[in-house]
This record gives structure tokens, C-alpha cells and sequence, in this order.
């Protein structure tokens, strides 16, 4: 073996093992351990088909600058065993420089994971784990990991000591046991994959994963009432609101039904009180009909939709961004409202409150269009900033004796609502076509001077800077939305890095569409890529719907639930000549 | 929310100007008397009471009362209730609607709702007949109901909306008869002063498609036992009975649903603690 | 009164009258009258918004050629009473040379309808139907009208005849005496409305409504099997199909709800019937979700929606054409499928017969597009030619011992489906991401086969000349689709008329969108004028987003619940300089 | 269709090679044994069979059986069976699924189901909790079983289904434990033999997120009582007994629903006189 200490500034470890062995547990430990020391990083996991119990993987990508999306190509990959490793080994290449650790009792290493040329160690995990009282197998990787990466045992014990308290100190100083094995082990080779230094002028980090941060945003936003039906991959928006909003004197009711939870949410929100739910693809059919009575009605409410791969029940634990036309165009009739979208895990926080923030300013139904990718990621990142956006709903105060209009005609096209309670402005909320009092009307002029006033409502707010992220500069553009932009931005800088300059141009509000901000970002372009990950082509043709992009344009695209990835999106520009 | 004082309102305070689009002789004209007469007995002020219903003639019913009112999709007024009762809990709050809106589309919600047991008060006008879109049969139509959807009849025995409601976990249950104002004035308010999910069957009779159900008057008849707080022997009792028994069936004890609203009102920075390593 | 025997092509006569006046039926009997002596016709009813029993007004055209849509100007008004009949009057406008009839005892005419300067006649119409024993004042109506319009007695009492049959000859001996005194009364008068010679080349009238029509377009079309959720204005396709598929030996059942009544046709096409279901777009909203499965699961499907006025509740009797965006692209995820829409009354059954022969070549669901303004007209028509449309599915059965393979990558994308029943084609179809046999699945490649396939299908399917009409020649087009067609038309005759030469391109086919032959169709076009009943525009976006129209494009549009008249639409044309 | 043929198959006829993804130890793979075995008693050959699903674990059983199955959405199997049993009447129906997809989302199919009584067998594997999604309350659920989503429980009395089942109108009432596959075989195969629509609630433990259900082997015991074809009195035991009774708890007469397939077979072109005039 040669000595080769490669210094890197990113470092991604793959840890698989069948059903019990611990791969996830450890890839946290590993995780929580780096942004103690003041790193950051990512974790996602693959799993099997199974239920539960089945084998998984953690995957973990550490690097001294904040990351936004998982590595294409591994590092170091540590086998607790290989049973059915290699359903995963497609998702899981490794570098050629990379280094594979196996238990020899495990059998042989996967024809996929052996022919990427990475060097393999054969380390006795199961043997080394026996030796120690107590010993588990994962820890014996996370010490693996730990030494080849650089961090300490004291690193990793400030995580474990914390997450074994309530199980006495033999359980601790066992896993100490381990981790030190497992170091120790490292030592015996030259192989190195080493962060850099950890930016230690933001300390504080954050370990988040998107479906907190949207839950989080939301309540930072002023919500306090959600309904919940579960789905995966946005059941866990739902399970941290619960006891969250508990904590801040709301309320989360779990409903029989999405029918009943888009209803529970639309029904408290009348009542005067921010409300959210959070579903996927599947659920979100199912509330269409009630988001077109919320537009009609105009209440505000926020829906989280956590895409996963589509169409029908599809693959529910992969990405896809393939709820675009839903979420924009998905009402019976011409329903004005809101479809905004994070960018990043970390911006999972900053679109849930503006979501929140949007939906109250113009009493309308807000989608958020989050995804698997985002969802269930889990990252570490600066402690974020505090954000302006708040629940502030035009209300209503008797000021005269004239007859309360519920639906006003007003130049913003907001009308003042009357929050039950309040005296003298007693109305009916109505799906049907309605008068300015909200009396069901059949009047040509009513529907008009409504359909009028609900559209401008929408189409003349101002959005501000918050309609996307432009970063970089040049004639070369990539425009995109959602979860693509993490890739996209690491394509850009290894692009740079290159000498190659491309400009980012990233949309987190969907709809209505951004025309003007949209255009001026992309004048002057020569060439636009335009990336997305949905089978038709989604993104694209909604773009096209809505103006005219100049240049030349290129469209990658793919279904999922293989993640578009940087190098990818990079090699896309690299090819363009 | 206004305290409530009692006795100072009347029936005109709850109602309001529009004028229904019901048929002449619709069911539904008492019993928008029936429940504005009762709101005016329990002393509520208008502005504290929400009105919530679905799609259908009976669904109407909220814009013509002068409280609040949100007249939902069809079937889905329920629902619509119990996230408004949840977040705004000093509200009274009824649901009302029809046996096609709260039987037919809306049967989940209905059996889910009287097992969340929320402080909610639902009257259904039940007309056994889908009104508004012109006469199809409902859950609760006769079998032999002839009409253009089911030539001959549908073939179905009839849902039993207060035996269902007992198996669910309704805290209430009471049947009554649109034409006797009298006492379905008496009911509603019981209904709506009892804690939990109170269920109130009305029996509405839609002179245009049941022209027959005129003959109502005529059939109804008061529950001829009294009251329990047995559901086993409440259900029993409604399970054989002609479906023409009004009168309150069923006054339980459960405790009603409490959402865990009671928080600690922490501000949302200590909720942010938890992500800090 | 000067005499003006006014020489015409087409009439058009509103009877008004309050609740109970059976002005509905009196128009019905002009209608069938007409239509029996060889004329043709249409009938829309207005009615207030009372449940029933409220004022209706019966809004009658006649002409010597078939007639797409009704008049935009009425040449007669006969008033039973006046009841509420402002609400009435600015959808029956009076032409100024046209004839007021009114019964003096009923009040003041309605400022709306005599600022017209149209002429009055004051007949006494309740006194002369109380002269007659058991006389009805709609039949005194009846009789004024064919005595206006040229019918006679005997024309009437054919019809009258037949629906009285069973009341005894003493209401047939009433109805005919108040025929008579009504025909009695208009001779003297000079007014004339003649329609000219009816055309007895085509004999054998129908007479149906786009609800009915669309009906017996799928039975002819091979369905069997309809689930069914009352919802105006589809309800009728729904009443008509319950008594009809029981006579071909097919079967209705009622649904508890929409979810229900999708899937129970979901699953009857999946034991082989071909399938249907009829809603608006309340219900359709609901059933997304589940065409969502049958579009994955490759199981045909037709859903017949009967637009209304939206969003949400909106106007349940009155016509718009704004469910084009969900029926396109309101599933959660990629799922290809078919929108097709009838273009007029007569349409419906073609459109409906192709409808079911797409489903079923295809394994897909169909969407067809019909609207409030089709589906509750009733017209006269020519006795439709036979069309070659049949369910035709491309069944499995037994040939090798090879496992069947339910979703087989073929050629033209379809798989052969074997029905159950059959020995050796057990499979489960799925909504999850599913494996060439049906076995769930979340590789990549899979995914991606599945959806090259699905998609591929649609596309590459052969859909003929169907895709739409084409009538007129010119380099000033009329782009439009659905019920639109009829007043398109029309305007464009009237154009001829006058010397402009208009073009009309009327799509049937909305998804996938024929781009080819749309594109082909509208080569050379020097000005392109979209017309279509949405707020929003939403043809017209969609139009953007898959092709580019040339020349110079004008957009007509607004949403219900005005319908678009011809003369609107010649309008624009003419304003167009 | 092919006639049935007694006694000439065995369980491995209708069992698909597919490996199921449940977790060791789950009560579906029991479930799925009886269900086998049930069809081979029965003799109806697996290609004129149909095994409809919603989803979740339990809901994945279609493709584990060599019947045709239909693994369709989120608590819709019913209306699919329903729609497959009417236009296919000579095919054998089964509807299997859980307790959250047959009693959360597809309750309202499943009262209405039970009123319609159609000729399909509804087998739900009640393992009080949502498996598929990681340990949700579902309908079922104890007030007091604590998860992420209903910290501390959800506080609301769970859903009785038999007892739902019976208020509906179900014709064929029974409970079973998946771990007696002796009892839960001939349950399942009098179910199906039933005429009309007959549900069977299959106690099947969820190991993973409910390990304290692997003692249900301990506490599930065969039904004191008599089967019976009274409602009534079914329902008066069923309410209260203590949800771990097992046995055919109700066996009634009611006809099952006849769809109007028995038209005349006209040609089309016979329905079309009525528009000639
Ligand atoms: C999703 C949906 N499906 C169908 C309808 C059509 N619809 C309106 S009211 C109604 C039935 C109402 O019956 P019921 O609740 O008994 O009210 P009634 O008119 O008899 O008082 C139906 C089916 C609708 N509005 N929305
Ligand atoms: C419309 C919709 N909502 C939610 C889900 C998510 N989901 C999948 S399975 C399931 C619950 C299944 O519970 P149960 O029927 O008891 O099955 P088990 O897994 O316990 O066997 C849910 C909520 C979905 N697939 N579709
Ligand atoms: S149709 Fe029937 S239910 Fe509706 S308003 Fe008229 S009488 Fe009442
Ligand atoms: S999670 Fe529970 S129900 Fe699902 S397969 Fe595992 S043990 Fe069975
Ligand atoms: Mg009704
Ligand atoms: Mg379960």
C-alpha cells in the first residue's frame, strides 16, 4: 500500500449493514461529531425494500464549507457486512482513489463496489466488536471512520456520551472501547481523507434535516394549528410540529383523512389562526378540491408538499420534481395562489416562513413544494438568521355602521377579513360564485369583479429579492428551482475552478410566475441550461408557457429516483461547445 | 369572545336578510327557525357562533343566519369544524348539513367525528333524498324509491345514521322533526349545551323530489322511552325502531376531546434549541 | 303596426314565465314540433336560483340548417307573467325589429327588455287560457309562437299528442284549444318570423342533448360499465346511462362519493368492461388521485367532465371552459393520458364514441372535456352516420409457457392485458414503480422504461383526422377547441356574409397535444385569433407552451358565466384592422 | 371462467414467489398462509380469483398471492372491488388491507360497502397502528400508546369495526388472530362461501413498531358465545367484549345486492329510436 495522504476539503463515507447492524446510528455519530468540531456536512440514508430492520446506508459527505447536496462518488466505504449491499452499490460509486473496508468473514466484496478500482482494507469489524464487552459493530466503524477522517475519540464521545446518558456508563465505555478499537485500526494505514481546517468562525452549528426546518420556518412564521395524515416522505413536517406546536400553545390534530386535513387546516384558519399541513403527491390530489374552495373563499393556508417519485404511489422514498404541474395548475377553474419552493435544506427554514408569511399577506393558499432530497437530508449549517417574515393578516374592526363586505374590491385586491368573535362581522365564507358580501350570486359582473380581484391579488404583490438566487455571472446560465440548486451550485464552483464561468439562476417562487425578475436575470444569456428532475419536462414547459428565454437553450432532465447529481450537471456545461 | 348573557336575544338577532332559495315548503325553513330560536335561548352573541356546512339545499342554511358562516365543499363540513373548534375553542360551533352531503360523500368524517368526541354540535337534515342536484337517493332513501339514477329503486337497506353515530362515539344522539318547532328548538339547545360531538338528525322533508315525505307530520311520533346513557341500550332501542321516533336517544358522559392546545406559549427561539450541537 | 313579414333563416324565441307556467315545456314542444315538420333547433333553459319550482325561461332557436349554438338576440319574447324576469333579461336580448308579447294584466314590462324597441303586443294570455276548460297558459304561449313562426295546429298537436297521451283526450282537447286561440291571436298581428323551407333532403331528425349524446357515444363505443356521483350539469349523462346499460346488459351503480366512483371503474376495467364515469369539476378534483393509478397501472378509463363555472363551487348551471389545466396536468407526477373534447351538441356522440376507443386502444385513462353549455342544450339534429370507434383492448392469452409479463416493453408501448379469468396472466397491477412483471420495484431503470413506455404510447398513437375540425380557408384564423366551436362557426358564416374570410381550427384533441397537425393546420396565417371561456386564458397558455402560432395572435377570452356568442367573435374579427 | 374444482389444489397454487417485504416476525405473513390455504379448500382456481389492496404493509399482500391482485391507492380497495365485483360477478372478490387504509382513509367505503352488500370477502389485518408510514395511531389504536405524531397518545376511544361493520349492514361478521392459522383458514373460507359482503378483522401483531403485540397470542380467546343471525344481538356483544374474541361473530340472511346486469342485451342501435322524433 502507498502512502498517499490526499488533502481534500470534502470527504464522503458510505456505511452499509444489513437490517440491526447500527450503519445509520454510527453515520450520525460521525455526523453530529464533525459539526461539534466545527465542520460541516450531510447525511442522507438508502434503505431496502423492507418495512424496517431491512439493511441501509448512511451516507455522509463532511467538508469545511457548508454542503447542499451528497457526493456523487465516495470516498471511503466501510461494510459492516454485505448482505444485499449490492441493491445499494449502484448508489454508491467510489473513487478510484477511494478505500474499501470489509470484514473478511463477510464474504466477497460486490463486483460492482470492487471494479471501482478503490483499494480495499480487510479489517475484522465483527471480531474486533466481540473482543469488547459490550462492543457494537458500528461503533467499531464509526471509530474506522473517525481515524481515517481525522476527527478524535473525543470527537465522537461527546456525540455517544450524550446519546447513551440514560443507558449507564458500561454502555459509554464500551462504545469509547470501540471507537478506540476502530481508530486504532485506522492507524495500521497510510490512507487519509482529511476535511481541512473547520471553519471556526461560525461555530454554532445546526443539525437539520428539511422537514424540520419547513416545520420550524412555519412556526417562525406564526403558524400554530396543523392537521396531519401521514405520508412518506413528509411525515416527519408533521411529527416535529406535533409536540412543537404543543410547546409555542398550538395545536396539531391528526385527521382521518387528507380530505379532512386540508379541511381541519382551512377550517382553523377562518377562525383567525395560521395554519399548515403537509402531505406528498398522492395527498396532495387529494386536497386539491379544498385548496380551490380555500382560493374561492380566500383563506390563507400553507401545504407542504414533500415530492417523492411519482406518478400514483410511485416510489415513496426517492426524489422527484415532478408535482410542478399539480401544485400550479392542479384547480378545477382558475384559482389564483402561491407555489414557492426551497432551494436547499438549509432554505427549507427560510421558505416555510416566507410560505407562512405569503399565504397570511394575501389570504390565499400557499404550496410549498419540498422534496424527498431536502426532506430527509439531514445537514449541519450556520446558525441561521433571524427573517422578517411574519403571519400578518389584514383584519377587520368595525369603524361604521356600513354593512361588513367581506369580499371587498380593494386596489391590492385584499379585502379586510372578520375573524369569528369579532362584533358585527358576521359573513359566510364561500366556495360558490359570490357578491362583495359573500351572498352566492350567479352575476356575471360578481364572478368577474372576484376572478378580477383574486388574480390581482396574487399577480401584483411584491415578492421582492425572495423570488430566487442568482449567484455567479456570465453568458452560460443554469436555470433551475428546488432541490436541484445544491448540485447545481457545486457544478458551478468545480466549474470555476475550471475557469469556466456559469451564472446560477435558481427560482423558489413557482407561481405566480416571476416574469420580470425571471427575464432581467437571464439578459444577455447565450446559452441556458435549464435542469430538473421530472420525466416530461415539467419545469421546461412551464418556462416556455410563460416567456421566452433567450439563447440557446439546453434541457437536462431525467425521472426519478436517481438523484441529479453536480458532476453531471458540470459535465452537461463541459459539453456544450 | 364576548361573554354570553342570556335571554336578550331573539330569533331575528340569528337570522339574516337574505332570503333562502329553498322551494316554498322546503323542511328547511323551520328548521333555520328552529335553530335561531335556540341560539337566541342559549344567549350566545352571533359573532361567537360559527355555521358550517357542505353542498346541498340544507347546506345553505349558513349564510341565512346572521353569525359567522363558512359553507364548505360537499361533504366536508366536519372537518371544517373541527379544525375551527380546535384552534378557536371559545366559539360555539354547529355543522349543518344534508343526508347526501353528511352520509353519502361525507360518511368518513361523520364516523371520525363522533369519535374525536369535539365539543361540536351536527344537525343533518335528513330529506332521504339528494335535493339540490334533483332527486338521486341518498343513504337513507327507501329501497324502492323510484327515480331516474335507480330505476326501480337502488335495492339498498338505508343507512341508520343515529345507530352509526352510537357505534362511533357520538356523545349525543337525538332525531327530530322539522314541522314540530317546538321541539327541535328544545333539542338543539340541549344538543349544543352538551359537552362533545352532539348529533342531531332532522327529519326535512323536500316537497319537490319526496313529495310524499309530506305525509311526515302525520308519522312522526315522540321516542316513547326515555333517555339513557347506555349506547349499548340506546343502540338497541334506535337499531328497532320505525326510523319516526323523535326525542333525545342518547346522553352520554364521555369526556370530550381536549386538543393539546394547553402549551406552554414558549417562544418559538426555545423550540430552536433542540438544533444546536 | 306596419306590416313586416320578415323573411329569416333562423328564429329564436324566449318563453319566460314563474314557477309552475311550464314555459320550459312549451319551448320543448316548439322545439319537436320543429324539429318534426324538418326543421332544426336548439333549446337552452335559464332558470332562477331557486331549487325548483323558481322562474325559468325556455330559450328557443329554429333555423333551416343545423344550429351549433343559441341566438345572441332574440325576434320574440312571450311573457306568461313577469315575474323575476328582470333576473332573465339581459341574458335574451331583443332584436329592435323584434316582438314583445305580453299579458296586460301582468305589470309593467322590465326596463331591460323594453328599452330594446321592440314591439309590443298585449295578449291576454291568462284570461284566454281560463276562457278554455282546463287551458294552460304555456300551451296559449305554445300557440302563439308556431303562430308567429309558421307552425300549425297540427304540427303542435303531434307532439302534444304523444306527451298527453296518457292524461285522456280531454287535456289533449284543451291543449288543442289553446293552440288554436294562441295561433288565432298572432293572426292579428303582421309580424312574421319564417324560417324558409325546412330541408326534407335529411328526414329523421334527432332530437338529444350533449349529456345524452355523450352517453350513447360510449355505449357505442363498447362501454358497459358506468360508476356514477350525482354533480350538475353532468348528472344527466349519468341518469341517461343508468337505464341504458342495463338494456345492452351492461350496469350502473351509484357511489358513495367520487373516490369511489372513480375506482369502481377502475375496477371493472380492470376485470375487462369498458368503463366509465361522468362528473364537473368538483368531482373531478376528487378523482384525480385515482386516475393518477390508472394511468401507472395501464387500466382504461373514461371520465366524462361537464365544466361548470369554477373555481370551487362556482355556478353550478353555468358554462366555462376552465378545468383544461387540471384535466392536462393536474395529476402528482408524469402520467400520460388523453383530453379530448367535444365540439358541439351533435359532437358529444362522436367525441364520446372516440373517447372510449382511445381508452381502450391505449390501456389510458380519457378525460373528455364537455361543457354545461353542451351537455344541457337539446338540439335537433341529422340522424348521425355510424362511426368505426370500438373499444378494441389488446388482450393476452396463453402462447408459451413464458411468464406473462404484464407491462412489457413493446413497440408501440402497449402491453397486452390479460383479463382475469384468464389461465396463466395472473398479475397485480400497481401504482408503485413497477417491474416488467408488475413487481414493485425503485430501480432506476425500471422506473425509466415504465415511463418511456407510458409516454410513448400516447404519443406515438395514431389519432387521425380526429384530432379537429378544420372549416374555411384564409389567413385569418379562428383558433378555438370545445363548445366554442358552435358560435365560431357561426361567426365565421356571418363573416362570408359580409366578404371576410375567416378560417376556423377547432381542436378535439388536447393532450397530447397535436403539434403537427395543429402546426400544419395553421401554416400561413397571417392573424390568429384564440377564443375560449376562461379567465386566466388557459387554452392559450397551454397553446404557448407547446408550439409557436403564427402571425399576429389576439386573445378572446372571459370566464363564465356569459357564454361567448358569434356575434362577439365576429366582432373581434371585424375590429381587427 | 373456469368451473371450481374442489380439493385439487394446495396453498403453494396461490402463492407467488415474490418475497413479501415485511419485517420478520410480522402477523401479515400468517395472513397470508391462511389466505392460501383458504383458497385451496375453496377449489376456485387462482386465475378466477382477485385480490384487491390499498396500501400499506398489509395492503402489499395481492402480489404475494398467484391470484389477480390490484394494488391500488391509499384506502380505496373497496370501491375497486366493488366496480370489479358488479361487472365480473362470476370472479371470487377478496378486499384485503389494514387498519388505517380500511378504517382511517377508506372509512366511508367501507360503511358503504357493508350497506350495498355486495358478493366480496373484506379481510383486514388490524395491527393498530400505521406500519407502512413508521408508527402512526391509527383508527384502532389505545388512547394512551404514545408516538412522535400523538405524544402521550391520542386520548380518543378507538373504532370499533365489527361493530361498525354490523351497524352498516355487513351479512358476515368475524374476528381472528393471524397466529391460529387453523381458525383464521376456515373463517377466511366460510367468509367467501358467505353470500354478500362478509368482513373478517384479522387481530395480525405489527412486530416492529408494536412489539407489545406479540403477546396478543396470549390474550386473543375464541368467542363464549353462539354465532348468531341477529344484529342486534351481535352488536349488544360485540360493544362489549373486550376486542380479543375470536370467532364468526354474526352470519345473517340479508340478500346480497343484485346489480342491474340482467338487461335485455339490446343491440345500441335499439336505445337510439328514443331520440328520433
Ligand atoms: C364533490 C362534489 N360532488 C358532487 C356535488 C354535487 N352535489 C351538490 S349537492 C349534492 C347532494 C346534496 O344532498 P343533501 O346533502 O341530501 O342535500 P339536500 O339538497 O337534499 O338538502 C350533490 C351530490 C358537489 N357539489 N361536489
Ligand atoms: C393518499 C395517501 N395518503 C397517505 C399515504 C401514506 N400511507 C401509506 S400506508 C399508510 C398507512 C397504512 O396503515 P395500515 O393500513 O394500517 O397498514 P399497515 O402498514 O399497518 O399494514 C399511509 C398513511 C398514501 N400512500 N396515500
Ligand atoms: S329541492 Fe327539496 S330540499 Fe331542495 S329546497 Fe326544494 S324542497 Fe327543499
Ligand atoms: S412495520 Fe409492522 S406491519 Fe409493517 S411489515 Fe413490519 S411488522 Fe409488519
Ligand atoms: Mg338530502
Ligand atoms: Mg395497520
Amino acid at each position: 500500500m502507498t502512502n498517499k495522504a490526499i488533502p481534500k476539503k470534502s470527504v464522503s463515507v458510505a456505511i452499509v449493514g444489513s437490517g440491526g447492524a447500527g450503519s445509520i446510528t454510527a453515520g450520525s455519530i460521525l455526523l453530529e461529531a464533525a459539526g461539534k468540531t466545527g465542520w460541516y456536512g450531510m447525511m442522507n440514508r438508502s434503505v431496502g425494500p423492507q418495512i424496517r430492520g431491512g439493511e441501509a446506508a448512511a451516507l455522509v459527505r463532511l467538508a469545511n464549507h457548508p454542503v447542499e447536496c451528497t457526493a456523487e462518488k465516495y470516498d471511503l466505504l466501510i461494510a459492516i457486512d454485505w448482505k444485499n449491499a449490492d441493491r445499494f452499490a449502484a448508489e454508491m460509486p467510489l473513487k478510484t482513489e477511494g478505500l474499501i473496508i470489509a470484514d473478511p468473514t463477510s464474504g466477497p466484496i460486490p463486483e460492482l463496489i470492487s471494479s471501482s478500482g478503490a483499494t480495499v482494507a480487510e479489517i475484522p469489524i465483527k471480531e474486533l466488536a466481540k473482543e469488547i464487552p459490550g462492543g457494537r459493530e458500528n461503533m467499531i466503524a464509526a471509530g474506522l471512520a473517525a481515524g481515517f477522517i481525522g476527527l478524535s475519540v473525543d470527537d465522537l464521545m461527546s456525540v455517544i456520551g450524550t446519546k447513551l446518558a440514560n443507558k449507564g456508563q458500561a454502555a459509554i465505555d464500551a462504545s469509547r472501547a470501540c471507537v478506540e478499537a476502530g481508530i486504532a485500526q485506522s492507524r495500521n494505514y497510510d490512507f487519509r481523507f482529511e476535511i481541512g481546517e473547520a471553519d471556526l468562525r461560525h461555530k454554532g452549528r445546526w443539525l437539520i434535516t428539511g422537514n424540520e426546518a419547513i416545520g420550524l420556518g412555519a412556526i417562525r412564521g406564526g403558524v400554530r394549528f396543523a392537521a396531519a395524515y401521514p405520508i412518506t416522505p413528509a411525515t416527519e413536517v408533521l411529527e416535529w410540529l406535533s409536540p412543537s406546536l404543543t410547546e409555542v400553545g398550538g395545536a396539531l390534530v391528526q385527521a382521518e383523512d387528507e380530505l379532512s386535513s386540508i379541511n381541519m387546516a382551512i377550517g382553523a384558519s377562518f377562525g383567525g389562526q395560521p395554519s399548515i399541513t403537509a402531505t406528498s403527491g398522492p395527498g396532495l390530489s387529494l386536497m386539491m378540491e379544498s385548496l380551490g374552495l380555500a382560493a374561492a373563499s380566500e383563506v390563507p393556508i400553507v401545504v407542504v408538499d414533500v415530492m417523492r417519485v411519482g406518478p400514483s404511489t410511485g416510489i415513496a422514498t426517492k426524489s422527484e420534481q415532478s408535482d410542478l404541474n399539480i401544485a400550479v395548475y392542479g384547480f378545477h377553474g382558475d384559482a389564483p395562489h402561491v407555489v414557492v419552493a426551497p432551494l436547499t435544506v438549509a432554505d427549507c427554514l427560510y421558505t416555510g416562513q416566507w410560505a407562512a408569511h405569503l399565504a397570511e399577506a394575501m389570504q390565499v393558499p400557499t404550496i410549498v413544494l419540498s422534496d424527498q432530497a431536502l426532506g430527509q437530508s439531514r445537514v449541519l449549517m450556520k446558525r441561521p438568521a433571524n427573517l422578517s417574515f411574519f403571519a400578518k393578516r389584514k383584519t377587520w374592526e368595525r369603524t361604521s355602521e356600513e354593512p361588513y363586505l367581506r369580499y371587498a374590491l380593494t386596489a391590492d385586491g385584499i379585502s379586510p377579513m372578520a375573524i369569528p368573535g369579532t362584533t358585527g362581522g358576521q359573513y359566510t365564507a364561500d366556495g360558490l360564485t359570490h357578491s362583495l358580501r359573500g351572498h352566492p350570486s350567479t352575476r356575471r359582473s360578481d364572478q368577474q369583479d372576484q376572478m378580477d380581484k383574486r388574480h390581482r391579488k396574487v399577480a401584483d404583490f411584491d415578492y421582492g429579492v425572495h423570488w430566487g438566487e442568482i449567484t455567479g455571472e456570465g453568458e452560460t446560465v443554469i436555470l433551475t428551482w428546488g432541490s436541484i440548486t445544491g448540485p447545481a451550485r457545486e457544478a458551478i464552483r468545480s466549474l470555476k475552478a475550471e475557469g469556466i464561468k456559469v451564472k446560477l439562476v435558481a427560482m423558489r417562487l413557482i407561481a405566480p410566475f416571476p416574469k420580470e425578475a425571471l427575464d432581467q436575470s437571464l439578459k444577455g444569456a447565450k446559452r441556458v441550461l435549464v435542469v430538473e428532475q421530472s420525466h416530461s419536462g415539467q419545469f421546461r414547459n412551464y418556462l416556455r408557457a410563460n416567456t421566452e428565454i433567450p439563447g440557446e437553450i439546453r434541457h437536462f432532465h431525467r425521472p426519478g429516483p436517481h438523484n441529479i447529481g453536480a458532476g453531471e450537471i458540470a459535465a452537461q456545461i463541459r459539453d456544450w461547445k | 369572545m364576548n361573554a354570553p348573557t342570556k335571554n336578550k336575544f331573539s330569533a331575528r338577532d340569528f337570522t339574516s336578510d337574505l332570503t333562502p332559495v329553498w322551494c316554498p315548503g322546503c323542511g328547511d325553513f323551520h328548521v333555520l327557525m328552529s335553530t335561531t330560536k335556540a341560539l337566541a335561548e342559549l344567549g350566545t352573541p352571533p359573532e361567537d357562533i360559527a355555521v358550517i356546512s357542505g353542498i346541498g339545499c340544507s347546506s345553505r342554511i349558513p349564510a341565512y343566519t346572521d353569525c359567522y358562516g363558512f359553507h364548505g365543499v360537499h361533504g366536508r363540513s366536519l372537518a371544517l369544524a373541527t379544525g375551527l373548534k380546535v384552534a378557536s375553542p371559545g366559539l360555539t360551533v354547529l355543522a349543518m348539513s344534508g343526508d347526501g352531503d353528511g352520509f353519502s360523500i361525507g360518511g368518513n368524517h361523520f364516523i371520525h367525528a363522533c369519535r374525536r368526541n369535539i365539543d361540536i354540535t351536527y344537525i343533518v337534515m335528513d330529506n332521504r333524498v339528494y335535493g339540490m342536484t334533483k332527486g338521486q337517493p341518498s343513504p337513507t332513501t327507501e329501497p324502492d324509491w323510484d327515480s331516474a339514477l335507480s330505476p326501480g329503486g337502488t335495492g339498498l337497506s338505508p343507512f341508520h345514521p343515529l345507530v352509526i353515530a352510537l357505534a362511533s362515539g357520538a356523545n349525543f344522539v337525538a332525531r327530530s322533526f322539522s314541522g314540530d318547532i317546538k321541539n327541535t328548538t328544545k333539542i338543539i339547545v340541549e344538543a349544543v349545551k352538551h359537552p362533545g360531538f352532539s348529533f342531531v338528525q332532522i327529519l326535512s322533508p323536500c316537497v319537490t323530489f319526496r313529495p310524499d315525505e309530506k305525509d311526515w307530520k302525520n308519522t312522526v311520533h315522540p321516542a316513547s322511552v326515555e333517555e339513557t346513557d347506555d349506547p349499548a341500550r340506546a343502540a338497541r332501542r334506535i337499531m328497532t325502531d320505525d326510523g319516526m321516533n323523535t326525542g333525545i336517544l342518547y346522553r352520554g358522559n364521555r369526556a370530550p376531546y381536549k386538543p393539546q392546545v394547553t402549551g406552554k406559549g414558549v417562544e418559538t427561539i426555545e423550540l430552536e434549541r433542540q438544533f444546536e450541537i
